[in-house]
């Protein structure tokens, strides 16, 4: 059959649906060919998920007994029972999952949507997207998932669009009466997950060719980080949430009227890091546990909330301390006036004279009115921190019933710490607030008034710290470095430490990054874990932002950047598997997760996770093939993926030999695990860093770190499950090979042959062939 | 009325809520009638104290006292190994509770899945949602207790909550006797 | 300024999204001008909700004290406090209601986008859109919110693609932290619902155009219902669900096959009314209540599912009774294996003979399949029912311990019926089954294992019904007609019976049809409730199909279609305000809400809403102004919307004297509200009527049937706020005029001056002028 | 251990539960406290009956023996003009209740709003969902109460699940007795 005929047969036998994806996707263009699942939809890539569910079954932790979701409810789902549409407690479950994943999904396709339509508003949609010298493969997730290479800003709005339309088949499913299987939802909850980090990458990348962010750089500026850093003498805007949308334009329209150095701007959560990206004068606050506490200083004189992670009560916050409140996006108006096109003057005189807040949606406007109305309520308001004698004096009126304790999530003995603090001993609240949530249910349950929140402007430290500015994507150069030893396993492992603030204390990403970075690890970060890195000095006075180099290599501790920017990590996996080991991307999404589930040692830690989005960033990573580990109470989103190392089957396709062969290998042991404490999670580290194609050499550095954990912190011994990840004797580390090699004899372990490609293509069913896995 | 949980964020929700056990007696009993009981220690017996004594070495002296294996969570088996103790299992919470929803699992000792899972010493709202875990899924098989000094609604069964540390000691003393006695 | 120039002008000052918009919508096609919003975003239409909402405040059931939905939680809600997130108990139930709003829009959305993409794949983009000879103005609710007319296929995409971008941009105000109000929650809960109505009518255009459903015709045919309808001797397909993509290529199949009187088909749910709509020897089992019942006949041979409202449990289900289960579409695949490229013939033997069941997402696939297996298992399989002997049997078994009354979400005495059906007395248990919604919970419970539903089978009455075919859009030429009358108020109002069957009594639809019907209202149905309307016989045998005539026109009973044909009615209330009032729909949705809540009495009826479409549909037309009427389970929903007349403001701008009239006319009363009964819902239903723009001679036909309606059910008087609906002596109906003028002395009523020309317009921030309301 | 309301679409869910009382004494004196108390009264007392009589002829009995006015919801009305007695309002459920929220409505007599609220023959769900609504929304003024024979986890004070009729009658019986000692 001649080229042309097959090629013709090709395209007859192409549904219209089929040509349209193609389109969408400029097929044309063959710069890879188009992979197996260009665009896939909910079912295209159920088979891996089933397979993945299989050794990661889900494990389910209700957090109710009941359904509430329709007027048939509530429905009693205990002991086997089952709802009146026929689901059951963990089908249920599931649906919450998916539910939460979704709205996490969404949160960041809108964000991504705002972005690239304000600017394509602004440069059209013809705009080039150029990620610098370094970066040619500028949007792995896209590439992988969709099978389009965006050049412009009008093919992000392609991939977003995508999106859109699967999470509204998504969302469908989840109404009354739909998915009756628990691994069904998942599958489908993986797939949103999947397609948060599309969103995700469509958001950042829009966001750096948008805004100038910094690209393909290592070095990025050292910000302030710190509510001691901020000049309170001078004006001062807070900008809190996550789309950078307006926060820019408030660093534009201070420069422009050379008011950068009048003004200080600073942030909380994410916008704190994408401002700090626009501008190195901008200052961090902290994360989300930082916003009810920073807010009630009243060190702000403008307060502008974007979206997500905001406080929900802002306006009332807002004026309890008199600062003024803008509210920047539709995703959260409060209830306010919208004055979008209102009289510029008008607002200013509303909002400085009756002390009124507005929502205003158009960025220009909203900068200017914050920046006026800044400069003109800052003269006027009293912003004294409260003094170590009056604090003493209120902290008298605890009565230490007791009440804020049950209040608190985390249980914290808040009068203790009061009374002590009504004694002079400033010590324990100290120790409080750097485990501190920042929820404020103690204060609001106090029948004493005691203003717990204001009481801490005594106990929290003003010291300042720096955290590095965000980076964006891995370099080009720096895969091809470290794919190597990352997939042979002679760099140990990639950690990321990502998320939001829910931890059980603010000191243990720093010690835990610390840890890891000294341990030759690539150490990379997002999000409020990427503030609080920060929070933690060496003898030298220096953050891990100084101590550590900011390189993707062994030893490097990278600021990656906002929530969004965890698209560059999950990008990064993707990029060893197609720079380094030259397998093509395009639309194959399944043979990706495969070669990263097999072969990138690496690893998330979610120590604080909170928000949905924290729920489908994380199950987007399962999908792809990198475990995560959760904080204690992450058990709350009711869900992780746990296989049982003994029972499961750990079962690969030997690509090579085209056999199966029984490993017996747990690696990675988990896809979604919560750890008790972090002791916990440093062991669990290394361990989920193992992966089936180390090297002799790699496994042994691997089993190395996992065993000197495991001695650091169970005070000896060997790890239980040590000879499952000892293929032969070359895999034990030389250190540790006296004690290791009697305990092996001992307990009649016996070597095997390691396994030549591994690959779990071959060992269901699947359109991709073991072929696609050889690269 | 319900009893509220003292941690707040453990309220129950549905239909079926521990029942309160006060006496030690009671928890005797329910240990005495079980064939294979597992206690489930959590680092949080390293954080508490009462006394100047560690709550761990309270859960030890139960165990001892009833014969009960033991599964150290999370980096507790550092300290049990430095109080000569070594632990019958090492898992984390959540890795034993998948292990024992599984009615044919072999159980710590190889003898068979555990049918009374005594937890003790895991962050109360963790501890709470793996009880929850077992109370679904394991129900057909096993039944848990709690003996920290909180209610856990998703236990089969719990202690009141106790304000009083002096209360708690003493109820956990009177446990290990009563277990003693029993045996 | 030349008109050129202002042509330029306003080109040069469009943004470019603005531009994109104009491009979608096609905005060179000069229909009509475009109007002030095309397209609307979630802030666009937000100062018409605010209105609303001030006077119809949201009423918040809270179903629980507690939030649940992120790590931060529960959270403890009740007496004013606020979660971690700083959220309260009335805004949390308003995210929930949004929520619900999401996925019974998405739930359309999807099953619409679905639906395109088939006939699409089928027919291509360019297939013209053609509704008959009837119906020119094809798409009032695509048109009056997005701009855009629908010309074919390919255009209805735009639309639909639209409400997957606004679905994403509401969900991410869903997620932790954002939206602080209630009101801006409802803001949005209603922008999701108006979007539904546009996917509901994206789905049904589609539908009627692709598979060629009836339209521009009134009396469709009259078809079966009722389960003793079906032919057991024959083989039996049941098809369940929402979405007809397969049900249809199944007559297809069947006729292409000389099948068609060999085999029955016939469905439950909407799918059942879309079937019917395709070949009326499909048959109607029954609305979503007789789900569970009829699968556990066993009757089906073969049972396909697609999508919503259907059982979750359908595998276990058809196992137990050995039917075969076909599931056809990604939203639930219950965990089967995915057998859509799997050849034919395997498929068929593995169904028939290791009884598997398998989801087949390729319609053509599914159906020959479904046709195979239903012929060849059908002559092995037993379909006897149960016998009165055997119930007898059975019954007896049963204690009458009460344990399945307590978990029967009506608290029926179940024991007490079967106890009877134990000593051969069946009526109790006839009685019953009219009540029951068929939710399975009884059974489940019963200590002594009593089939319940199997005993149902004796009680049930194997009676069969007629129902007419759903019609699609009511026509043009009947807007044309009517709409004098009805905004002048002679013909007393529409009443929309509509959605699911979770209502106190099967047998309440059918009355208040008839009670309306008699008194001349334009009845119109959908869903679940257009079927069970056919259920009552009057003394000749006449179901209210067959009583009534199908015209859309005083004293009509129109079978609209599925639930996705709701979207005709709220259409042709739109209809009126273009068709008749010659108002210009383009993007101009507040111009069309504010007529129809002024001067078009229509009233929906949702008597037995239990999923979050009816949520959503209901929510919908509040927004456009109509009033819904909820059955009393629904207070479960959380939310209505309510007025208190005598506080309420009740001023209108009167358009043509342009001044601000302070009528004291609550009308409508309410927009969404729970009736205890149906005695309660058929008063109110003529009170719900009521319009501002009611002539003297209207209102006083409406008042008369609100006095006769109050009288007859409430055993005589007057209604305590006829007071308030009396303008003038002009608009007390004769018949009463004696009993009311005494009446109105006494409490010192006096005359005011009807409005002319009754509008919100003007009594709020808007962009829309008075001027665009006169027509 | 939380009351299962007999009900069980009602169960409780959150933290405030109903304060069971079993003894018309109890009923009284809360009633008795009321400066403005309120009946409402649903169709379902046309529906159920007690020894032949209809339970609405109790709950009416019960509204003369504490002079209670009376809003009759649905079309109670008619049965009530029926046996001769006028209601001091008409309104459906769920208006009274939207009325009830506002602290600064003038109430039925137009003399203040309502301080207890005494619901009795209203679907059980909706009845229960009411009670949320003030359980939430008016907590700050006003108590609710209710006459059914099933626990409402969302009022304020509830009789528990009463399985016998013949119990009820007695409560209600002696709820009137009671009340007319009182007055
Ligand atoms: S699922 Fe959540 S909101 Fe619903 S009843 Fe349970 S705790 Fe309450
Ligand atoms: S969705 Fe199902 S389980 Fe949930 S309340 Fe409705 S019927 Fe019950
Ligand atoms: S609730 Fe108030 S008084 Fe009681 S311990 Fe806490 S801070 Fe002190
Ligand atoms: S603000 Fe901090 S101390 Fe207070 S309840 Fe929340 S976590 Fe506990
Ligand atoms: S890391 Fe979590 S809490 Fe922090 S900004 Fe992101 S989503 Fe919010
Ligand atoms: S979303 Fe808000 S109210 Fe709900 S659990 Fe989280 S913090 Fe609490
Ligand atoms: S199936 Fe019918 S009788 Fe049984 S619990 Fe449900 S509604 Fe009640
Ligand atoms: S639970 Fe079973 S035995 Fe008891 S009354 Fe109901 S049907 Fe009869």
């Amino acid at each position: 059959m001649s080229e042309k005929k097959e090629m013709r047969d090709l395209v007859e036998k192409l549904t219209k649906k089929q040509e349209e994806i193609r389109e969408l996707i400029k097929a044309e263009i063959e710069w890879e060919p188009v992979g197996p699942t260009p665009m896939p939809e909910v079912a295209d890539l159920r088979n891996w998920d089933m397979r993945l569910l299989k050794t990661y079954k889900p494990w389910y932790a209700p957090f109710c007994d009941l359904c509430c979701l329709c007027t048939y409810g509530k429905c009693d789902l205990t002991q086997d029972r089952r709802g009146a549409c026929g689901i059951d407690i963990g089908t249920q479950q599931a649906r919450i999952v998916l539910l939460a994943c979704l709205m996490g999904c969404s949160a960041h396709a809108a964000h991504a949507g705002h972005i690239l339509e304000y600017l394509i508003d602004r440069y059209g949609p013809d705009k080039k997207i150029d990620l610098g010298t370094f970066i040619e493969v500028e949007a792995p997730n896209i590439r992988t998932v969709t099978g389009l290479k965006p050049e412009t800003l009008g093919d992000l709005k392609n991939a977003i669009e995508y999106v859109y339309k699967e999470i509204t088949h998504l969302l469908d499913s989840t109404h009354f009466g739909q998915e009756g299987s628990a691994l069904d939802y998942e599958s489908k909850a993986l797939h949103a997950s999947m397609l948060d980090h599309v969103g995700m990458e469509v958001a950042d990348i829009a966001q750096i060719v948008g805004f100038n962010y910094p690209t393909s750089v290592a070095d990025t500026p050292l910000v302030e980080m710190g509510w001691g850093s901020i000049d309170k003498s001078k004006p001062v805007i807070l900008v809190v949430g996550h789309n950078p949308a307006t926060s820019t334009v408030v660093i534009d329209y201070l420069r422009e009227n050379g008011l950068e150095d009048k003004i200080e701007v600073c942030g909380i959560c994410c916008t704190a890091l994408e401002t700090t990206r626009y501008s190195d004068k901008a200052k961090i606050v902290g994360p989300l546990s930082r916003q009810l506490f920073f807010v009630r200083t009243g060190i702000a004189d403008v307060i502008m909330t974007d979206e997500q992670c905001i406080n929900t009560n802002m306006p009332e916050e807002a004026s309890k301390v008199g600062s003024a409140l803008i509210a920047t996006l539709d995703k959260a108006m409060y209830g306010l006036e919208d004055a979008t096109e209102m009289d510029t003057d008008e607002i200013i005189k509303r909002m400085t004279e009756n002390k009124e807040h507005f929502a205003i949606l158009e960025p220009a406007k909203a900068a200017e009115v914050a920046a006026k109305v800044a400069m003109k309520i800052a003269p006027q308001r009293k912003k004294e921190l409260l003094s170590e004698e009056e604090a003493k004096k209120l902290a008298e009126k605890c009565t230490d019933c007791g009440i804020c304790e049950r209040a608190c999530p985390n249980l914290f003995s808040i009068g203790d710490g009061i009374t002590e603090m009504a004694k002079g001993n400033f010590e324990p609240m100290k120790e409080l607030f750097n485990l501190c949530i920042g929820c404020g249910k103690c204060e609001r349950e106090c029948p004493q008034g005691v203003p717990i929140f204001r009481l801490m402007q005594v106990a929290a430290s003003k010291e300042t710290w720096k955290v590095r500015a965000g980076r964006g994507a891995v370099m080009d150069t720096e895969i091809r470095k470290v794919g190597a030893p990352i997939t042979l396993g002679t760099i140990p492992g990639i950690v990321a430490f990502v998320g939001c603030s829910n931890w059980p204390d603010i000191r243990d990403i720093a010690e835990m990054v610390d840890e890891f970075a000294r341990r030759k690890y690539i150490v990379v970060l997002t999000g409020c874990s990427a503030m609080v890195a920060g929070i933690w000095k060496d003898k030298e006075g220096r953050t891990v932002y100084e101590k550590y180099p900011p390189d993707f290599d062994a030893g490097g501790v990278v600021n990656i950047g906002s929530c969004v920017s965890n698209a560059h990590i999950s990008g990064a996996a993707i990029k060893i598997a197609n720079i380094f080991a030259s397998l093509p991307l395009r639309a194959n999404y399944e043979v990706i997760a495969d070669y990263v589930l097999n072969r990138v040692g690496a690893c998330g830690v979610a120590w604080g996770a909170m928000s949905q989005k924290a729920a489908s960033i994380g199950t987007g990573f399962n999908r792809l093939g990198v475990p995560v580990i959760l904080g204690p109470h992450s058990s709350k989103y009711r869900r992780l993926y746990l296989s049982r190392k003994e029972e499961d089957d750990w079962t690969v396709m030997d690509a090579r030999k085209r056999e199966l062969v029984d490993t017996g290998e747990p690696s990675p042991e988990h896809l979604a695990y919560v750890a008790e404490t972090k002791e916990k999670a440093m062991i669990m580290i290394p361990k989920l860093c193992i992966r089936k194609n180390d090297t002799p050499q790699g496994r042994s550095i691997k089993l190395n770190h996992y065993i000197s954990l495991y001695k650091k912190y169970m005070g000896g011994g060997l790890p239980e499950d040590l000879h499952l990840y000892i293929r032969r004797a070359a895999d034990i580390p030389l250190v540790y090979r006296k004690e290791v090699m009697p305990y092996l004899e001992k307990i009649g372990w016996k070597p095997k042959e390691p396994v030549g490609l591994p690959t779990l293509i071959g060992t269901y069913p699947s359109k991709v062939s073991i072929d696609s896995v050889i690269h | 009325m319900a009893t509220i949980p003292l941690h707040r964020v453990n309220v129950l929700t549905g239909i079926k809520g521990a029942t309160i056990l006060e006496d030690p007696g009671q928890f005797t009993k329910q240990i005495a009638k079980a064939k294979r009981p597992l206690l489930v220690l959590g680092p949080r017996l390293l954080e508490w104290s009462l006394d100047g004594k560690i709550v761990l070495e309270y859960a030890l002296d139960i165990a001892k006292a009833a014969n009960i294996p033991i599964c150290a969570t999370s980096h507790l088996k550092g300290k049990l190994t430095e109080l000569g103790v070594t632990p019958d299992s090492v898992y984390d919470v959540v890795e034993i509770v998948n292990a024992l929803k599984d009615p044919d699992w072999k159980g710590v000792k190889g003898e068979g899945n555990h049918d009374l899972v005594i937890f003790f010493g895991i962050r109360s709202d963790l501890q709470n949602q793996c009880l929850s875990v077992l109370k679904h899924f394991a129900f057909g098989h096993l039944k848990t207790m709690t003996l920290d000094k909180y209610y856990f609604p998703h236990a089969d069964f719990s202690l009141n909550n106790i304000r009083k540390d002096k209360d708690w000691k003493a109820f956990l003393e009177d446990l290990t006797k009563s277990l003693q006695t029993k045996s």
